[in-house]
């Protein structure tokens, strides 16, 4: 097994990014698992849930992103419900899959954009509202 | 946050003055703290040691004021946790009524504030001296009750 | 007016500490500024003024230009104060004619730029020589010490606190709230890290403490009210009637026996058995007294029964017993009221209603060979002996959020250990695993005890904690993770045993408002200094022992009781203690006799007395405050009601915070 | 008010020919209509010279200190404020209650000259008398009638004791109209909905009048100090000059020395000879203490100790975010 | 002698304060006082007396003589002159006027006080008549014509209804009365018959004020017996406050203190008023001679009615304005005094 690159300035971005969508200390963590030990869909997961802040410590984001994980997480907030140290894992996944939605490109919402939304009838009020606040920070 | 920064790009003619007036067990040494801690607050602050923040007497503000305070701070332990059991409950009652009763005669109730700061809030310290420093900013000088004697 | 002070000689002593204060003061400047402030003869800067040399250096300066008056520019007089005046005093002058300007920690250390700071170190000066100006001699005056000791708490920490004062010949009194004394300790099984019984190395302390000449137990009471001060604490025990006489008591138990009612859990067991309403809580209680729970009495309740009574043969139950109220007097006091552990309601995950996962605390007493279970080691739901342990630590410690504590507990590595080696060592058969954030083990001969677990005992120890537990018929799921190898791993279980986090006892804040000292976030006591002071409190003559102050195991807990009990013996073995002369004084000549002072005085040390004076040859009785200068702690509240400033606190009057300010508003 | 000054006399000259007291304080009068003022008789001859009428306004008890180091008993004449000052003076061990006869009188106000001349400008009055519905001014060359409202003090408008409340024999009947007590704090508000820099100038204007006096302390029944704090040189905040900052200075610790003894006489406003008016300096504190500690009124009684010599564990504040918990 | 138009007076005080310090008697917050004008002042000429008399702008309440600099713990003394512009006070009754004559004997004789002199000469004083004299005047026992020309007064004046008549009666007067020329008319014979009738109406006013019937030389004995009326002298200081009212407000009381002021790096030396009812009046390192209320309550009428004439040509120190009669809380006054003293004409 290849040894691992500890690259934490390399994401620095990144990992800022993660942190103002989610705002949440990944070094809280204390590694102790209960997140994974009590994650219903572990089973799914290429990399277990603590390992998904394991390698956010360790600035391994490029892992993190290509991983099944995120998108396996079913956002139940079990892991947040029970993290002894306050870490709400639930919100990392999100600003994670963000990320990786954006890298796609063109999934920005601007306030400006916002009115020309309006215009579609059908376009549910709160989509937009969702819409706004996830994909414009 | 510290504001030695933000003091910088302010008028540079005006350097307010903060008295303190802190109670040896928690909000004295709450401000060593501060300083072990290396929190930065603006040199603008000048502390005076009293042993409780019940021993703080009206005429020390008014005097303070008098002679060119810009703002002054009353520090003591927080309720409950007086080294002398009781004394920061007469301050709470005392500087309840002084604070309105200065307001009333037109002093801002920025420029004088009445905080609990225990021995293990250096932050907060940190952060009550900055905050009023912020108001005064805001306020400007204090002329009102001054004594025009006073200085030369 | 503000003049009529007569000239002084005043030496400014300014410390560089090093760069501590030299690189964001310029020292130079602030002794030229020194140099041109009124008052002040002499004004020099040292590297290390609390050095060996600087303070020869200040000594020698005060002798050379006959100052009477110091001013020390320096770290926090919380630092140096005393060092400073015990040299002026060494030197001749009154220690109390000594000021310290502390343009470290408030000055040097906050602020970057060099000019504010200079500015400021000077303002702080030149406040500190206006205030020494007005400094007057101050003769600390003398009190007498009672020659006798209270302990708060009778667990390992009271008892060894309490030996070690007695054998030093002064008076112990110990008052234990329950009935017995031994408190957690006499709970325990076996002991890391050498596994010896518990009862074994306590069982005999408690009965030296019972039989010892100098110690007197007051047990089933509780300190009602605190007074006084150091050296003359005045306390009143609440003694609750026990409603049995402890001198005619033989401790034959017929009573604790044949007590009908049998629905009370016991404490001592954790709730894992019952006992009756009359009741020793276990085998080597002291005193081997019992006492009737008012609750469950029968008899107490309905007035019925009374079977005890009728059985005892030394007649010794007495149902008129009432609560009995007396006061001591103590020259100092050790607190060693002990800690609780967290209630796990909170944590639903654990399953802690299911009756086959228990608390440590719990397991303790279902290993124990006198124990609910006679030390047979079975499940409690059907007392069958279970095939798979499960061990979860850190539960609700180090745990950030409102369910649990932010602190490691620190015994919980060690006992987890000797739990799972215990069973082990029993029945090899069984399987132990243990879950774990970290293990903490440091400590003499702890780790290798835990590693013994490990390597010897084949306990599995599994980094990373449990998620749930789901009962599945006879068995407990315990899911969980390893997160070395990155596997989630599910365990079925017949028993689990969690760590919980231990907690500061829920009357812990009770306590400090009546012994008047300060417990931290978590109302564990504090200490007076964290490293220097550690077995002291912020109130003189008031010593902590034990887990009150924070998680301890045993041998910390008995050093940190003998250290206690040498401060006391130290404090009691002074003939008389100095007051701090800081103390109110009224000018009866200003004095209206309103005792307005009286009234907001939180030692009640101010009353009053009739004086005659003479007002130009006409002689007029009146009534002026009087402070009592033992009892006063100089707080200053009563200068600020006293309208005419009759009254003012020495050390720190009305002219000389007036004149500090004065100072600084230059 | 006639058959009241029959009753006192008779009183005052029973007393002093049954030797019950050795002195006794009330009020005479004096040359002009508008005066009447404090007297002290020791004779029964002299009784007949007491009275009591529309201007009976100075507040009596205080004089207590000096006279019972002079006296053994002392028998007066109170009204309401008269008798909450007599408890405050109590409650500040500055006289014994048993050394002292009261008899109380229900007050239904007194009338204020200044309000008249105002009315009656440069028509000299001549006199003055209660009619149905008010009173009746007469003057050199006409009669005018005007309501209570128009000529009482402000302070008797919004009075809250008008009945004494303690005596030892009470003279006429408890008087029921508390007029208008609820606009006691009017005047507050109106300076509280100022900005400060407004009400800093406002009370600059106040006390620039003033002209150091010390009228306002020296009839202050809360001011019972043997010596003052601004007579007493070591205390260091006494300026004889008369500059902006020392004017203030005087006034605002004036006022907190009082804080929670002031029984709300209103005397120091009516005393002062520059007309500041003092009283919505003491009457703030009464109210903020009243809001902030829950009511009350100095004065009532001789026990209850004031707001500022206690606490409650819950108390509140007024200063920090966190209300104090 | 020239008239101005009531329409005028705004028109006048902006001339007059163009170069002057002008002091009118102004009503602010329900007080009348002889304050700085300035445009927008409420004036009012109605009311005879103001709150406290004229005398503080002679004689401030407190004044700044000596400045002492401490630098590097070297002093250095600094004599302060006496501050103020030229003013113009207009509005003084006669006996205000006349009190200014009672000051003048005290600070004017040598050693000539300098800052009062200076505060004098920069002065130009304008008496008005008192139209409406209130009760508790009684400057006639003073032999002062409240409808007079008094002659301390630079210019005298006097309301005939539509207008005010003014009579220059010194140089400064005169001066002032060139630079505002304009704004005032010759008069004529209708004129001088309103103003015989103001004269004759004040008469008229005069004749049934409650206090004439004051006598002051009806009042016998020497002043060591005067000094033993004891009785008297215990039965009005029973009541004194030991205020400062009556002394403050006293357009003649003319006593004070010297006291020490401490600065940042500065002392001063000033003079303050000071008040004969207060304890610490003539506070001397041994006490205060004075050691009642009754001793220094009987000085301060001993030097009115005593004291003063015998230095001053039996003038006594007083001028009737009566503001002690308005003011004192507890009616303690000289006219009640005198009276008690027996100063009075019960004939009438």
């Amino acid at each position: 097994m290849k040894k691992m690159k500890i690259t934490p300035d390399k994401y620095e971005n990144e990992l800022l990014q993660i942190k103002k969508i989610s705002s949440e200390m990944v070094n809280d963590c204390m590694q102790c698992g209960k997140c994974t030990a009590g994650c219903p869909a572990t089973l799914e997961m290429d990399l277990l849930p603590h390992q998904i802040i394991r390698y956010l410590q360790l600035g391994q984001f490029h892992k993190v992103i290509e991983s099944k994980t995120i998108w396996s997480c079913a956002s139940c907030f079990t892991c947040a419900a029970r993290c002894p140290r306050g870490v709400d894992l639930a919100k990392l996944m999100e600003a994670i899959r963000l990320i990786s939605l954006r890298k796609k490109g063109n999934n920005r919402l601007n306030v400006e954009d916002v009115s020309q939304l309006m215009t579609d009838q059908k376009m549910p009020q709160q989509a937009i509202v969702s819409a706004l606040r996830k994909y414009s920070k | 946050m510290s504001l030695d920064s933000n003091i910088a790009n302010k008028n540079e003619e005006f350097k307010p003055l903060i008295v303190a007036f802190c109670c040896n067990w928690c909000s004295y040494a709450g401000a060593d703290l501060a300083g072990t801690s290396r929190l930065k607050y603006p040199a603008n602050v000048k502390i005076i040691r009293v042993p409780c923040s019940c021993r703080v007497n009206l005429n020390f503000v008014l005097r303070a004021f008098q002679h060119g305070a810009d703002g002054v701070v009353i520090a003591g332990c927080h309720p409950g946790d007086c080294h002398y059991s009781t004394g920061n409950y007469h301050t709470r009652r005392r500087f309840s009524l002084i604070t309105n009763l200065t307001e009333y005669i037109g002093i801002e109730k920025e420029r004088f504030k009445v905080d609990w700061i225990s021995a293990a809030e250096g932050n907060k310290f940190a952060t009550v001296m900055n905050d009023i420093l912020e108001d005064v900013y805001k306020l400007g000088p204090n002329k009102k009750l001054r004594d025009a004697r006073w200085k030369i | 007016m503000q003049g009529g002070i007569k000239l002084r000689k005043i030496g400014v002593f300014v410390c560089w500490c090093g760069s501590n204060i030299a690189a964001t003061v310029d020292v130079e400047q602030v002794v030229q500024e020194a140099n041109k402030m009124s008052g002040v003869a002499y004004a020099a800067d040292y590297q290390y003024m609390c050095s060996e040399i600087g303070q020869n250096m200040m000594k020698d300066a005060i002798l050379k230009h006959n100052l009477d008056r110091v001013v020390i520019a320096a770290c926090s007089p919380r630092m140096h104060e005393g060092t400073f005046r015990r040299a002026a005093e060494e030197s001749g002058i009154n220690p109390y004619l000594v000021e310290i300007a502390n343009i470290r920690e408030q000055c040097s250390w906050v602020h970057k730029d060099k000019k504010a700071g200079t500015e400021k170190a000077i303002a702080l000066t030149r406040a500190a020589v206006a205030k020494v100006t007005l400094n007057t001699e101050l003769i600390p005056g003398e009190i007498d010490v009672v020659k006798k000791a209270l302990i708060i708490g009778g667990g390992i920490a009271g008892i060894q606190a309490a030996l070690d004062i007695a054998d030093a010949g002064y008076k112990v009194d110990i008052v234990e709230k329950t009935p017995s004394i031994g408190g957690r300790m006499a709970q325990l099984d076996k002991t890391f890290p050498t596994l010896d019984c518990s009862a074994c190395i306590l069982t005999p302390k408690m009965v030296d403490a019972a039989r010892h000449p100098n110690i007197t137990l007051h047990t089933y009471s509780e300190v009602e009210k605190i007074s006084g001060y150091v050296g003359n604490f005045n306390v009143s025990i609440k003694k609750k009637a026990r409603y049995v006489d402890m001198d005619k008591c033989t401790g034959c138990r017929i009573c604790t026996e044949k007590c009908p009612s049998k629905k009370a859990k016991s404490e001592f067991e954790e709730g894992l058995k019952n006992r009756g309403a009359v009741y020793i809580p276990f085998a080597q209680a002291v005193p081997n007294v019992p006492v009737i729970d008012t609750d469950e009495c029968i008899k107490l309740k309905t007035g019925k029964c009374g079977l005890c009574e009728k059985l005892c043969p030394s007649g010794a139950i007495d149902f008129n017993q009432k609560d009995e109220m007396i006061t001591e007097e103590y020259g100092a006091i050790v607190v060693a009221s002990g800690y609780d552990i967290i209630d796990l309601d909170k944590f639903g995950e654990y399953q802690y209603d299911h009756p086959d996962v228990i608390t440590s605390l719990e397991f303790e007493r279902i290993t124990n060979a006198a124990g609910p279970t006679n030390g047979k080691f079975v499940r409690p739901s059907d007392g069958e002996k279970p095939k798979k342990v499960v061990f979860v630590q850190c539960v609700g410690s180090r745990d950030k959020t409102e369910r649990g504590k932010s602190y490691c507990s620190k015994i919980c590595c060690m006992y987890t250990a000797k739990h799972s080696m215990l069973i082990k060592e029993k029945y090899p058969d069984i399987e132990a695993y243990v879950f774990y954030i970290d293990v903490r083990t440091p400590g003499k001969n702890f780790d290798e005890f835990q590693r013994r677990a490990v390597e010897k005992y084949g306990v599995q120890y599994i980094k990373g904690m449990v998620g749930k537990i789901f009962p599945e018929g006879k068995k407990l799921m315990v899911h969980g993770v390893d997160t070395m190898s990155g596997e989630t791993l599910v365990i079925d279980a017949d028993m689990v045993v969690l760590a919980a986090a231990t907690k500061a006892k829920s009357d812990a804040v009770d306590l400090k408002r009546k012994l008047n000292i300060s417990t931290d976030i978590n109302n564990f006591f504090t200490e007076a200094h964290p490293k220097l002071r550690p077995v002291e409190t912020a109130s003189a003559g008031i010593y902590l022992a034990g887990a009150c102050q924070g998680p301890k195991d045993i041998p910390e807990t008995v050093a940190q009781s003998s250290a206690a009990a040498a401060k006391v013996i130290g404090l009691l073995n002074k003939s008389k203690l100095v007051n701090n002369p800081c103390v109110s004084a009224v000018d009866e000549s200003l004095c209206s006799g309103c005792l307005a002072c009286t009234e907001m005085c939180p030692y009640d040390a101010i009353s009053f007395k009739n004086i005659e004076i003479d007002d130009h040859g006409q002689k007029i009785k009146k009534v002026v405050a009087d402070v009592n200068e033992a009892l006063c702690h100089g707080c200053g509240g009563c200068t600020v009601t006293c309208r005419p400033g009759a009254i003012d606190l020495k050390g720190f009057t009305n002219k000389q915070i007036l004149a500090e300010v004065d100072a600084i508003c230059r | 008010m006639e058959n009241i000054t029959k009753k006192i006399r008779a009183i005052a000259k029973q007393a002093l020919i049954n030797k019950d007291v050795d002195k006794i304080l009330g009020w005479k009068k004096g040359d002009l209509w508008s005066e009447s003022y404090p007297a002290f008789i020791t004779k029964a001859e002299e009784a007949d010279t007491l009275i009591w009428d529309l201007f009976c306004i100075n507040n009596l008890s205080k004089f207590l200190i000096k006279e019972l180091q002079k006296h053994d008993k002392i028998g007066i004449f109170i009204k309401g404020c008269d008798s909450t000052s007599f408890n405050q003076l109590l409650k500040d061990h500055r006289i014994n209650r048993d050394d002292v006869v009261l008899y109380g009188i229900p007050c239904e106000g007194m009338v204020n000259p200044e309000k008249i001349k105002k009315i009656m400008l440069n028509d000299r009055v001549t006199g003055i008398k209660k009619s149905e519905n008010g009173f009746t001014l007469t003057s050199k060359n006409k009669t005018k009638d005007v309501s209570g409202e128009e000529i009482k003090y402000d302070k008797c408008i919004t009075c809250i004791s008008p009945n004494p409340v303690v005596y030892d024999e009470l003279l006429g009947d408890e008087v029921k109209n508390k007029e208008r007590e609820e606009e006691r704090f009017k005047g507050v508000e109106e300076i509280e909905a100022m900005t400060p820099d407004e009400r800093y100038e406002f009370w600059k204007g106040e006390f620039q009048r003033c002209i150091r006096c010390n009228a306002c302390r020296d009839i202050c029944p809360a001011c019972s100090c043997v010596k003052c704090v601004f007579e007493n040189q070591n205390a260091e905040i006494s300026g004889k000059a008369k500059t902006e900052d020392e004017d203030s200075f005087f006034h605002i610790v004036r006022a907190y020395h009082v804080a929670g003894r002031c029984v709300d006489c209103g005397e120091c406003a009516r005393v002062c000879p520059a007309g500041i008016p003092l009283d919505l300096l003491n009457r703030k504190i009464i109210k903020d203490i009243n809001e902030v500690y829950g009511e009350f009124n100095a004065g009532f009684d001789s026990i209850t100790p004031a707001p500022l010599v206690t606490f409650k564990l819950e108390d509140t504040d007024t200063f920090s975010k966190q209300g104090g918990k | 002698m020239k008239k101005i138009l009531k329409s005028n007076l705004p028109e006048l005080w902006q001339k007059i304060s163009a170069d002057f310090d002008l002091f009118l008697p102004l009503e602010k917050n329900k007080t009348l006082n002889f304050s700085l004008w300035k445009e927008g002042e409420k004036v009012n000429l109605d009311r005879v007396r103001t709150n406290a008399s004229p005398k503080h702008l002679v004689f401030p309440q407190t004044e700044t003589y000596l400045k002492i600099k401490n630098e590097n713990k070297k002093l250095s003394f600094k004599a302060v002159k006496a501050k103020g512009d030229q003013y113009v006070l207009f509005g003084v009754r006669p006996c205000d006027v006349e009190s200014f004559k009672l000051l003048d004997n005290i600070f004017l004789k040598d050693p000539v006080d300098t800052y009062y002199k200076a505060h004098r000469d920069r002065g130009t004083i304008i008496s008005l008549g008192c139209t409406n004299p209130e009760d508790s005047c009684f400057c006639s026992s003073f032999g002062i014509d409240a409808g007079s020309a008094p002659k301390g007064a630079d210019i005298a004046a006097w309301d005939i209804g539509d207008s005010f008549i003014w009579k220059a009666q010194s140089e400064k007067g005169q001066k002032l009365m060139e630079t505002i020329e304009e704004l005032f008319t010759d008069i004529d014979e209708k004129d001088l018959k309103n103003l015989e009738e103001e004269k004759g109406s004040i008469q008229e006013n005069l004749k049934d004020l409650p206090f004439n019937s004051l006598d002051l030389s009806k009042i016998k004995g020497t002043q060591q017996e005067i000094f033993d009326k004891e009785e008297i002298w215990n039965e009005f200081s029973e009541r004194c406050l030991a205020c400062g009212t009556c002394s403050h407000l006293c357009p003649t009381c003319h006593c004070y203190d010297l006291c020490d002021y401490k600065g940042s790096s500065h002392g001063e030396k000033f003079r303050c008023w000071d008040s004969c009812m207060s304890s610490d009046f003539t506070l001397m390192a041994h006490g205060n001679p004075r050691t009642s209320q009754m001793q220094r309550l009987r000085q301060r009428f001993m030097h009115k009615l005593v004291y003063y004439p015998k230095n001053h040509e039996g003038i006594y120190s007083c001028v009737g304005c009566g503001r002690c009669v308005e003011k004192c809380p507890v009616h303690i006054d000289i006219v009640k005094i005198i009276k008690k003293l027996g100063g009075e004409n019960n004939e009438l």
